[in-house]
């Protein structure tokens, strides 16, 4: 066994017990810590795959700040314990989990069925390893042909920004009365 | 024809599986939890998902394309959250608890 | 591999930092029960047990802040390694330009968010 | 044993080591902020143990361990004592990436009764070619130590202090984040090792075609971003929520902050990851704007000459030089440690409004001027 493929292994189990651990755990804030941990496996998972910027910008932007957005607001509701924590009735459980196992099933499926064809565009592929200066062609990339998107997700923020702001602001704190 | 290959060949197919596995966990939580704050956290969940697969194309396909795609995904995803949030947050102001049913009040 | 030292330093660290707590609770002091030194810590007054403790939603702004204005700072990374290149392949100016114009979104939004006393704190 | 594993070994045991160095630093900064601080004041400080008080260090020590295990009535007993351990991963984990030496280039030599192939050991952890990226990723992970102490001790003011505490980080997270921005555009590198290899030699730049160069200047950041030097040093404060910006310990007058329930080796874990960060950000000062590990007008390459001129050509040269960077190094980073501790002991606090007005409304708009400016200069320099 080649460290590759033990490291592939080791990261792909982790990430998706962490992933389990968000959904079952009933405490809200033990399911963000597991997200936390689901968004450091999946940034190395990133670096299994090459894409080094991307890890880092993975942990930056969800680890970073997104997940300590719903920590913080976690902390802010002080949501001591959770009675509703799951849908009632369990026939309309039972039934969405089936639909859950459904899909799944059906994707990974899919992609085995389909592993002949992926393994020959694999082989057809421009060239199947993008090695070293992936950041830099990122950016070209992004500068050139990617442009509209990046000045259109630059509004679209600004947006967001006013927006939420205009949402969240109101007098007093989170346990304010109306 | 079960063999160690399975194991020992990491290929696109096992990224790929990996990442619809992520996404079923996300879509399983969005349907069965009740908490606004923990479906925020499974939409986030299945967008990650798909940002496996996208990277994972990208690798195995030499485009760089895919990572392009990773980064609006993760903008969206993160502007995503704070708006959510923002709505949670005055969810919260009004009734003092983040279940979903009480989304149903807010029209009008 | 780079990520193959990060996991075994992880590792190193999480059973070094188990190990300090383990041994310190092995040579610690023996404790002496009293009820009242295990109640939370408020400056020897009695605890106050109030339902809900007011925070300031100020706290909760700035993170959504933080993660617009975050996501806008990453996006000038892969723009910084490459400026330079693009320079020397003549196309500068127009990078340059398409940079400044996602500058300016990003000065009006700065400049909004001063201006609506949103990051007021009093 | 076969070359794989020796490798593997080598390399673990260099990370533990740098990782042991990191930890033994911080009694050491301990002493120097109590008799520094004394010095300052006007007093003697610690000096009755040992001489010069040196040996505080151990009789903390075994005071820390000493300590009676503690864990209040109210608090979560993982999150409580999951805090203080990942505590120190972070900044472990930042300080790991950084080149603290030069590479040392080895032959071939005999070992072990067999031929050992040219290696180049490098004095740093591991090498990732996205360094600066990887740092920040890591250091934007510290925000859940605090909050995870602040929850997990059961108390409503841990609690405030570690909201108020990772506000704070966050906010001048950005800060940071947006004048590293000008030390990148200069570099065109995420890479550290590239950045430190392209301020060696005397200050030289191109400008509009003609070269200009100072013979007697080093050719260091500080001279091409002075601002960004300013606001990613003042920002690391903050970061490393030491005074000036200590609000949400505030040491002195309010308790302490998030880790209130906290005491004896679980306190000095917290304090292990404190100073580690100012580490990180005084060697983060030095790679970026002060020319890494290299001796100032002389490249490593050389220096490596004139050690061969002593010793002779061979293994024990390169080895003597590769640990000459690295004590250069130190020195430059004792220098910022010791501006860490002077700073602590020389300003007032600031109000928490002030704090905020000073990373949104002041630092972060002169970050983003000093980006504008950088780009606006590389363009007619480069024109």
């Amino acid at each position: 066994m080649t460290p590759d493929v033990f490291l592939f292994w080791f990261l792909a189990l982790t990430t998706v017990l962490a992933a389990l651990g968000v959904i079952i755990s009933a405490n809200p804030i033990y399911s963000v810590l597991s997200l936390v941990m689901t968004m450091v496996g999946v940034a190395a998972i990133f670096v299994t795959l090459g894409a080094y910027f991307l890890a880092g910008v993975q942990l930056i932007v969800y680890a970073g700040a997104v997940l300590v957005l719903f920590v913080m607001v976690l902390m802010l509701f002080d949501l001591k314990h959770e009675i509703h924590a799951f849908t009632r009735g369990p026939v309309t459980g039972a039934i969405k989990i089936a639909a859950v196992g459904l899909l799944g099933g059906m994707i990974v499926g899919a992609i085995a069925l389909s592993a002949n064809s992926l393994m020959k565009t694999e082989n057809n592929g421009i060239q199947t390893v993008i090695e070293g200066d992936s950041t830099k062609a990122l950016g070209k990339l992004l500068f050139s042909q990617y442009l509209f998107g990046f000045e259109a997700l630059g509004v679209l923020l600004l947006v967001v920004a006013v927006g939420a702001v205009a949402l969240a602001r109101a007098k007093g704190g989170t346990h304010a009365q109306h | 024809m079960l063999s160690t290959d399975l194991f020992t060949q990491i290929g696109l197919g096992h990224y790929l599986v990996l990442s619809a596995l992520l996404f079923c966990c996300g879509m399983a939580g969005v349907l069965l939890r009740r908490n606004a704050i923990v479906l925020l956290m499974s939409i986030e969940l299945m967008l990650n998902a798909v940002n496996v697969s996208f990277v994972a194309f990208s690798r195995y396909l030499g485009q760089q394309e895919g990572q392009i795609m990773v980064f609006f995904v993760m903008t969206i995803a993160a502007a995503e959250a704070a708006v959510g949030l923002a709505l949670a947050v005055s969810i919260f102001k009004r009734f003092r608890e983040v279940n979903i049913r009480y989304f149903e009040h807010l029209k009008g | 591999m780079p990520l193959g030292g990060v996991l075994f330093i992880v590792v190193f660290l999480i059973a070094f930092g188990c190990l300090m707590l383990w041994l310190a609770s092995k040579l610690g002091t023996q404790k002496i029960a009293d009820p009242v030194k295990y109640q939370s810590y408020e400056c020897g007054i009695p605890v106050q047990e109030k339902k809900d403790t007011k925070i300031s939603v100020k706290f909760y702004l700035t993170a959504i802040l933080f993660i617009i204005f975050d996501i806008e700072i990453i996006f000038m990374y892969p723009w910084a390694t490459t400026f330079k290149d693009s320079l020397a392949a003549g196309q500068g100016l127009y990078v340059l330009l398409s940079m400044g114009a996602f500058l300016l979104i990003f000065i009006f939004g700065l400049f909004w968010e001063v201006k609506s006393k949103a990051l007021e704190w009093d | 044993m076969g070359r794989d594993s020796f490798e593997i070994i080598v390399n673990g045991v260099k990370m533990i080591v740098i990782f042991l160095m990191m930890v033994q630093v911080v009694p050491i900064l301990v002493w120097l902020e109590r008799r520094g601080s004394a010095f300052i004041q006007n007093r003697f400080g610690p000096n009755r143990v040992g001489p010069l008080g040196l040996l505080q260090l151990l009789a903390d020590a075994v005071k820390f361990l000493t300590k009676e295990e503690f864990f209040p009535e109210k608090g979560i007993k993982f999150l409580y004592y999951a805090a203080p351990v990942s505590a120190l991963i972070p900044a472990t984990l930042a300080f790991l990436a950084i080149p603290l030496g030069a590479p040392i280039k080895l032959d071939t030599f005999e070992m072990f009764g067999q031929t050992w192939g040219p290696y180049t050991f490098l004095i740093q952890g591991y090498e990732i070619g996205v360094g600066i990226v990887f740092i920040l990723a890591v250091s934007s992970l510290a925000a859940y130590t605090i909050l995870m102490a602040g929850w997990g001790s059961g108390n409503k003011y841990a609690l405030l202090g570690a909201l108020r505490a990772s506000s704070q980080t966050i906010s001048y997270e950005l800060a940071m984040g947006l004048s590293i921005v000008g030390v990148i555009l200069l570099y065109g590198t995420f890479n550290l090792t590239d950045m430190v290899t392209s301020q060696q030699g005397p200050l030289s730049f191109l400008f509009q075609g003609h070269t200009v160069t100072l013979g007697w200047l080093p050719n260091w950041g500080i001279f091409y971003q002075p601002l960004a030097a300013l606001i990613f040093y003042a920002a690391a404060f903050a970061e490393s929520n030491r005074l000036p910006f200590d609000l949400a310990e505030g040491e002195a007058e309010l308790v302490a902050g998030f880790h209130v329930e906290y005491g004896g080796f679980k306190f000095n874990l917290f304090f292990i990851g404190e100073y580690g960060h100012c580490l990180v950000a005084s060697a983060l000062m030095v790679t970026f704007f002060f020319g890494g590990y290299q001796i100032p007008l002389i490249t490593p390459d050389e220096m490596l000459v004139h050690v061969q001129g002593l010793m002779g050509a061979g293994n024990a040269a390169a080895i003597v030089n590769g640990l000459l960077h690295h004590v250069v190094f130190l020195i430059k980073m004792a220098v910022f440690v010791w501006i860490f501790i002077q700073v602590r002991w020389t300003l007032p606090r600031f109000r928490y409004d002030q704090l905020m007005d000073l990373g949104w409304k002041t630092m972060l708009p002169w970050a983003l001027a000093n980006t504008i400016l950088t780009a606006a200069l590389i363009y007619v320099a480069h024109t």
